[in-house]
């Protein structure tokens, strides 16, 4: 008996993290109901302690290699690459998010479990190795994220971004179940793997090859807020709880790119160039609307949902590149992204404390004086997010558009780079408010040791990245390597 | 190595003392910057000494960004362009720290204006000392960055704040231009560093092409070309010129380090530094002539007739960044860099002189509100009429020499020289003519003064006038140092010949060389004598003329219409409906002009946009299906 | 000959049935209407050789989920639906755009072929082959949707109950 | 024996109708009801495959399907108590406080 439980925990290895962070999820659960209210900010805590010891695992398992569960999970470095940049966003969430709750008043404990459901969901779309993981890997994100987003519960605006994205993540989900059967028609299996090798001996014009590859684009594009499938991101960004909105712009979104870079730079390699027309299209199409649209909000959720929308355009011209490059370029700038992205929101969330609201971006009004921290933090971070050397986001932008003009996308890169500039303006304008106008009012800052971690870690990451990326850029260049 | 190293640090260190201890030191902030940039120039001349004795510095510290086998360093180099840089930059950074003592003094933001500068006077040294185009961008955003800082110093002053994140803006559009020709360079040469790059820029190079949409273009005209944009950008030529005379709402202390002695020749640098490029590039070399050309005329007519004192000079400035171009786009690289030399000088010298003015009239600036003050500030006069004489050209001032090696150098550059030289002496001509209107109307004729103003009428304290004296000393004779005519003994070009093995020498035959140099002083006396009998002796003829010619004169009064143009072309061309978005959208206004134009077609695309996110869910599934429909729809455009 | 007339009836149900759904007014037509479209679509598992997929249609989607959706129509009870439009005023366009996508798919369908068609037709009900697959080969997708029935749960528990906090 | 094409072709009528469900009705339940049309559309599809193929992993896929569709309904059908009780609507229309 003893053995055979020996034997079953020595077959879960390779899904020892997810494993983790599951049953960290579910001890949150059971504890909550004890804990009846009270101390509920230490479940972040133990939260946090789970998904410490699940990126240990993630990196000790750093050299296993291959396909487990008979091809349904893999392990390679394109995976903990990603499952990294998901503790982190997971992490960060979490701290950004303990002080929050309490005064939106509702901290619960169920909370913590749903991140680290949706957390487990996110690794497991980096580490598929069939259509089917992917699929459920994405419910459980989706499902816990539409809670997540609704949490509010007596806050119709949260509600109602809850219903909303489930709507059409729902509607998307269908989308994509539909590409995924025509593939599995077509293919005969669901493994990655397999569909390639199929692929390599099909005949690439089949016009249901296209069907299937455009309906999962779809529902990728969905997850990743590509135009025209980003219509839900402001609405919802702006209605959920606003440590939700940082994690969502960071991890699902991040995930999302990582199973559309599974899918369309490995799996779907041989239909290469269509996909790449396809895809530098919507680049094309979301870097416009994103930037675009943010001049004009009034909202800072808004605004930072339509710069996150940018940013996943800037992204696509990576995985429009193609290629080593433009993967890991794609991997290199999620990574600065969600890190200072979710820096970013800290900023944001200091600003909402009882009876006022802080999201309004003319609530930055002479912050530079209020709080001379905040504002140089909120600096530091538009200035990463505009692309302004040596910060971050600066390194990221340079690969991804390097890759492009390396794979001969000239004019992609030059659309890119135009709308980038375009991108000065929206967060100029923060900063204008923020060091140029006096404040409306005296209002102190909501701060807390764990939302001071928080911004602590990204702004270093932001800076640090920036100043020496190299490290972070071979990382990225190396876990590239297995995908290909 | 340390102390090439010290050269950018010194004045870090001195933004980090003034900035984070600026509330302690308060007015001890000012002891501290100039501290920081004296020091610079301490090292930076210990450099000049070693380069000139034959040391070439060129060090790596470290790979910044390592992409496989390519590596992009974070390094220094100190070569004899480096060199004369430093020293123009540290030198006049420090005169102007010191003056800035007197000027600022008093104001609520004195330690943070001194903090602001030590950070603009380490990323110009960070611009001019990089090793390689990505380290040289890292400068060029940061004095970006700082200039708009600075000029939306007086962030009370609505139109201050606006230049500002006008300046910025336009600077991103240039940006936009160098990042990209950046990124052509690092696939064409798989490197940024400027030896690799330069040393692969063989002839064989220039013949490549590349399928540009259709068309083929050279691959390293191609790069120039996008460099150039991002040189236009930041030395204010035409088009994107129009932040520069807006940029005068910051302190006059700014005026003249970033926006005349320093920065605004951020892209003059640039394009000396890629000589070995340009050089391979007919094309680009006469884009960069043509655009000097056209732009030193056109902004020297728009000064003809502005009556702000600091507008007049920031036109003047923008001209003169035109004729550095014509220079570098004919290949005389060096006397590219001898004008910018120069310039620093004696602009440096007349912005500096025109704050005192404005300080002695407690703030007014408009030059119908001035008149004979020569008798009142004596000192101020002296080296104004110095920094004008040598803005003139008139011999044996500063502007004299490097202007007429330019000059020269056009006119021996075949028959589109020829064409541009009479561009450039006409150029000439209204340089002298504006610069002495401003001198005579703001030291002669009649007092046209308010009486209160009038009343306090005084010298600039010592702090000030010091560094006056030593500009108008240095704009004197500075220019003997670039001697024409007399073998070997234009000691600027020799210094710099290394840097710049393509230089194209001017022609041979000094008899011409001395008739068109007389031809050129003639040139400027007669627009000074006639500045003269316009302004002092009948002040009625400039009226009569403006009313006489009331159309030419309106249009160079309203800088040709430019702003309104450029409002024309993407507003009015292709919107109907002319809405005040940016007013709506916050209580930011983004500027008039060009800015605008574009800033409110996208903000209009903006607004409609908003309306089209109407929050019904079904519309946002209906927008994705269509997406659906034609994804799928392009099988049949791709198959 | 004969299985091609039953799948004919099984389809021709499956889509009036379809349309009846989404056009009722009373949404509990609607969900009566799915029901019987449900059974149509087990029907079709069945003749796919796929019983214990039918059983689970039936089961767990007409028995459970369709059955939940009527909780809460009845629950919340709202009878507006009788006064105002039950489409939004585009739904003419709609349903010509959902023409067109159906031309698409149908278009594309028609003009590529599927490479294994025609294959053998399976013979083996499965049941037990799926059961050794289910824990086998896709032993981690199983547990993965047993964390999902979870979070439904949680998620909707921790949303609909009333509690006084 | 039933062409495959028939089944695909079945498949695909039932997604339309379930994407101009999604589109068109105001009322929440039948929107979600429509999703299950297209999540149904969908399961029709591998499971001919899966038949037509010898192949099972179609039919776990749509058991997968089928246990994703249940959870999906709770969390829905939650969201909509709420809003009912909040808002006191069940028509997507009606829930656009945020939009711009």
């Amino acid at each position: 008996m003893l053995t055979s439980v020996q034997e079953i925990l020595k077959q879960l290895v390779p899904i020892y993290p997810e494993f983790v962070l599951i049953a960290f999820a579910l001890s949150v659960l059971v504890v909550d109901m004890f804990l009846n209210g009270r101390y509920t900010h230490l479940l972040g805590w133990y939260s946090l302690i789970g998904i410490v010891i699940a990126a240990s695992m993630t990196i000790i398992l750093g050299g296993v290699q291959g396909a487990f569960f008979s091809g349904t999970v893999l392990l390679d470095p394109f995976s903990q690459f990603f499952k990294l940049v998901f503790y982190l966003a997971c992490g960060l969430g979490i701290l950004i998010a303990m002080k929050y709750l309490d005064i939106e008043d509702i901290h619960r404990g169920e909370y913590y479990a749903l991140m680290l459901f949706a957390t487990a969901g996110m690794m497991l779309m980096a580490s598929a190795g069939d259509l089917i993981t992917i699929y459920l890997g994405l419910e459980l994100m989706a499902l816990s994220i539409y809670v997540l987003a609704g949490f509010m519960r007596k806050d119709s605006r949260s509600n109602e971004a809850g219903i909303k994205y489930l709507l059409l993540g729902a509607f998307s989900s269908g989308i994509m179940l539909y590409g995924m059967s025509l593939l599995y028609g077509l293919a005969g299996t669901t493994n990655l793997d397999g569909i390639l090798a199929f692929l390599r001996t099909a005949d690439l014009k089949n016009p249901v090859l296209f069907l299937s590859m455009v309906m999962l684009m779809v529902s990728f594009g969905f997850k990743v807020a590509a135009v025209p499938f980003h219509m839900w991101v402001p609405d919802v960004y702006e209605g959920a709880p606003t440590s939700v909105t940082a994690f969502m712009s960071a991890g699902p979104k991040v995930a999302g790119f990582a199973v559309l870079l599974r899918v369309f730079t490995h799996t779907l390699d041989p239909l290469h160039a269509d996909i790449s027309l396809l895809l530098s299209g919507l680049a094309v199409l979301t870097m416009a609307v994103g930037n675009v649209m943010a001049l004009s909000q009034t909202n800072i959720k808004r605004m930072l949902a339509y710069s996150s929308i940018a940013h996943a355009g800037y992204a696509l011209v990576g995985v429009a590149a193609g290629g080593q490059e433009g993967a890991a370029s794609v991997m290199l700038y999620v990574l600065i992204y969600a890190v200072m992205n979710m820096g970013a929101f800290g900023v944001v969330i200091m600003l909402r404390k009882a009876g006022m609201r802080g999201e309004e971006i003319s609530d930055f009004a002479g912050l530079g004086k209020t709080n001379k921290t905040a504002a140089f933090l909120m600096l530091i971070f538009l200035f990463s997010l505009t692309g302004i050397p040596p910060m971050a986001g600066f390194v990221g932008k340079f690969y991804i558009f390097k890759s492009a003009v390396q794979a001969g996308m000239i004019w992609l890169a030059i659309v890119g780079v135009l709308f980038s500039a375009i991108s000065a303006y929206f967060y100029l304008r923060v900063i204008m408010l923020m060091y140029m106008y006096d404040p409306k009012e005296e209002f102190g800052l909501v701060q807390s040791p764990a939302l001071a971690l928080a911004l602590a870690i990204s702004v270093t990451a932001v800076i640090v990245i920036g100043v020496y990326p190299t490290p972070v850029l071979e990382f990225a260049r190396a876990s590239v390597a297995g995908l290909l | 190595m340390l102390k090439y190293i010290l050269i950018p640090l010194l004045p870090f260190f001195g933004f980090l003392i003034a900035g984070l201890f600026g509330k302690y030191l308060k007015e001890r902030a000012a002891t501290v910057a100039v501290g920081g940039v004296l020091g610079a120039f301490v090292f930076a001349v210990s450099a000049f000494i070693d380069v000139a004795n034959g040391t070439i510095i060129d060090e790596n510290f470290y790979s910044w960004i390592l992409i496989g086998n390519l590596s992009v360093n974070v390094g220094f180099q100190i070569d004899q362009l480096t060199a004369v840089m430093l020293m123009v930059v540290t030198f006049l950074s420090t005169l102007i720290h010191i003056y800035s003592i007197g000027y600022m003094h008093g104001d609520k933001g004195f330690s943070r204006f001194f903090a602001y500068l030590e950070l603009f006077t380490f990323f110009m040294l960070v611009l001019v000392m990089g090793n390689n185009f990505l380290v040289m961008f890292v400068g060029w955003e940061g004095v970006g960055l700082c200039s708009y800082l600075l000029i939306g110093f007086w962030y009370e002053k609505k139109s201050a704040a606006d230049a500002g994140v006008k300046a910025f803006v336009t600077n991103r559009v240039g940006d936009f231009g160098f990042v990209l020709g950046m990124m052509l360079i690092f696939t064409t040469f798989g490197t940024l560093d400027f030896t690799d790059v330069f040393a692969q820029a063989t002839p064989q190079l220039a013949a490549q092409n590349i399928d540009l949409l259709g068309i083929e273009v050279g691959i390293v005209t191609l790069i120039c070309l996008l460099l150039f944009v991002g040189a236009t950008g930041k030395s204010a030529q035409i088009p994107l010129y129009v932040w520069l005379p807006d940029a005068m709402e910051g302190p006059t202390p700014v005026s003249a380090l970033i926006h005349a002695a320093t920065m605004v020749t951020a892209g003059v640098f640039m394009v000396a530094r890629c000589a070995p490029l340009f050089s391979l590039s007919h094309t680009a070399m006469n884009v960069v002539a043509v655009t000097g050309a056209v732009t030193a005329l056109f902004a020297a007519t728009i000064g003809l007739v502005q009556n702000d004192i600091k507008r007049v000079i920031a036109y003047s400035t923008i001209s003169q960044l035109g004729y550095m171009f014509l220079g570098l786009g004919v290949g005389a690289f060096s006397a590219g860099i001898f004008h910018l030399t120069t310039h620093a000088f004696f602009k440096g010298l007349l912005f500096l002189a025109s704050g005192s003015v404005i300080h002695a009239l407690s703030g007014e600036q408009d030059m119908r509100k001035m008149g004979s003050l020569r008798r009142k500030i004596k000192i101020t006069y002296a080296v104004f009429l110095i920094g004008s004489l040598a803005l003139a050209g008139i011999f044996p001032f500063a502007g004299f020499f490097s202007k007429d090696e330019i000059l020269w150098s056009v006119y021996n550059a075949g028959s589109l020289g020829r064409s541009l030289w009479m561009v450039g002496l006409t150029g000439a001509f209204m340089t002298a003519f504006y610069s002495f209107r401003l001198i005579y109307l703001t030291f002669f004729g009649k007092s046209r003064m308010d009486h209160d103003v009038e009343h306090h009428v005084h010298e600039s304290p010592p702090v000030m006038t010091v560094p006056l004296m030593i500009l108008a000393f240095f704009s004197i004779t500075i220019g003997f140092i670039g001697m024409p005519l007399i073998p070997h003994a234009n000691l600027f070009a020799n210094f710099l010949a290394p840097v710049f093995p393509h230089v194209q020498h001017g022609g041979t035959d000094h008899g011409l060389e001395i008739g068109l140099m007389i031809f050129s002083v003639l040139v400027a006396a007669t627009g000074i004598v006639m500045a003269y009998v316009w302004y002092v002796r009948d002040t009625r003829i400039p009226d009569k003329l403006a009313e006489k010619f009331s159309g030419v004169y309106t249009l160079l009064l309203n800088k040709y219409r430019v702003d309104e143009l450029y409002n024309y072309l993407f507003v009015d061309g292709l919107v109907h409906k002319l809405a005040g978005v940016l007013h709506r959208i916050g209580d930011v206004k983004i500027v008039d002009g060009a800015v605008n134009g574009v800033a409110r077609l996208i903000g209009q695309a903006s607004e409609r946009g908003r309306k089209m996110q109407t929050g019904f869910v079904q519309e946002y599934a209906f927008i994705m299906g269509l997406g659906l429909v034609v994804l799928i729809g392009m099988y049949y455009v791709v198959k | 000959m004969i299985n091609q007339i039953v799948f004919l009836y099984f389809a021709a149900v499956i889509v009036l049935s379809a349309v009846l759904t989404i056009t009722r007014r009373n949404p509990v037509h609607s969900v009566l209407f799915m029901l019987l479209l449900f059974f149509h679509i087990a029907g079709v598992f069945v003749l796919l050789n796929a019983e214990f997929l039918a059983a689970v249609q039936l089961i767990v989607y007409a028995g459970a989920i369709l059955i939940l959706y009527l909780f809460v129509v009845m629950l919340l009870n709202v009878d507006r639906e009788s006064k105002s439009d039950r489409a939004n005023r585009f739904w003419p366009w709609i349903v010509a755009f959902g023409l067109v996508i159906f031309a698409e798919i149908g278009l594309l369908v028609a003009r590529g072929s599927f490479p294994l068609e025609g294959g053998q037709i399976m013979n083996k009900t499965g049941i037990k082959e799926l059961g050794i697959d289910l824990y086998t080969k896709y032993l981690v997708p199983f547990e993965i949707a047993s964390v999902i029935l979870l979070v439904g749960l949680v998620g909707a528990v921790m949303l609909a109950k009333k509690k006084n906090d | 024996m039933i062409p495959l094409s028939w089944y695909v072709l079945l498949s695909a009528a039932l997604f339309t109708i379930g994407v101009v469900g999604v589109l068109t009705r105001r009322n929440v339940f039948i929107i979600l009801m429509s999703i299950e049309l297209m999540l149904n559309a969908a399961n029709i599809n591998l499971v001919a495959f899966s038949h037509y193929l010898q192949n099972l992993t179609g039919q776990i896929f749509v058991i997968f399907v089928i246990t994703v569709a249940a959870a999906e309904a709770a969390v829905a059908l939650a969201l909509i108590i709420l809003l009912a009780r909040n808002r006191g609507t069940v028509y997507v229309d009606e829930f656009n406080i945020m939009k711009g």
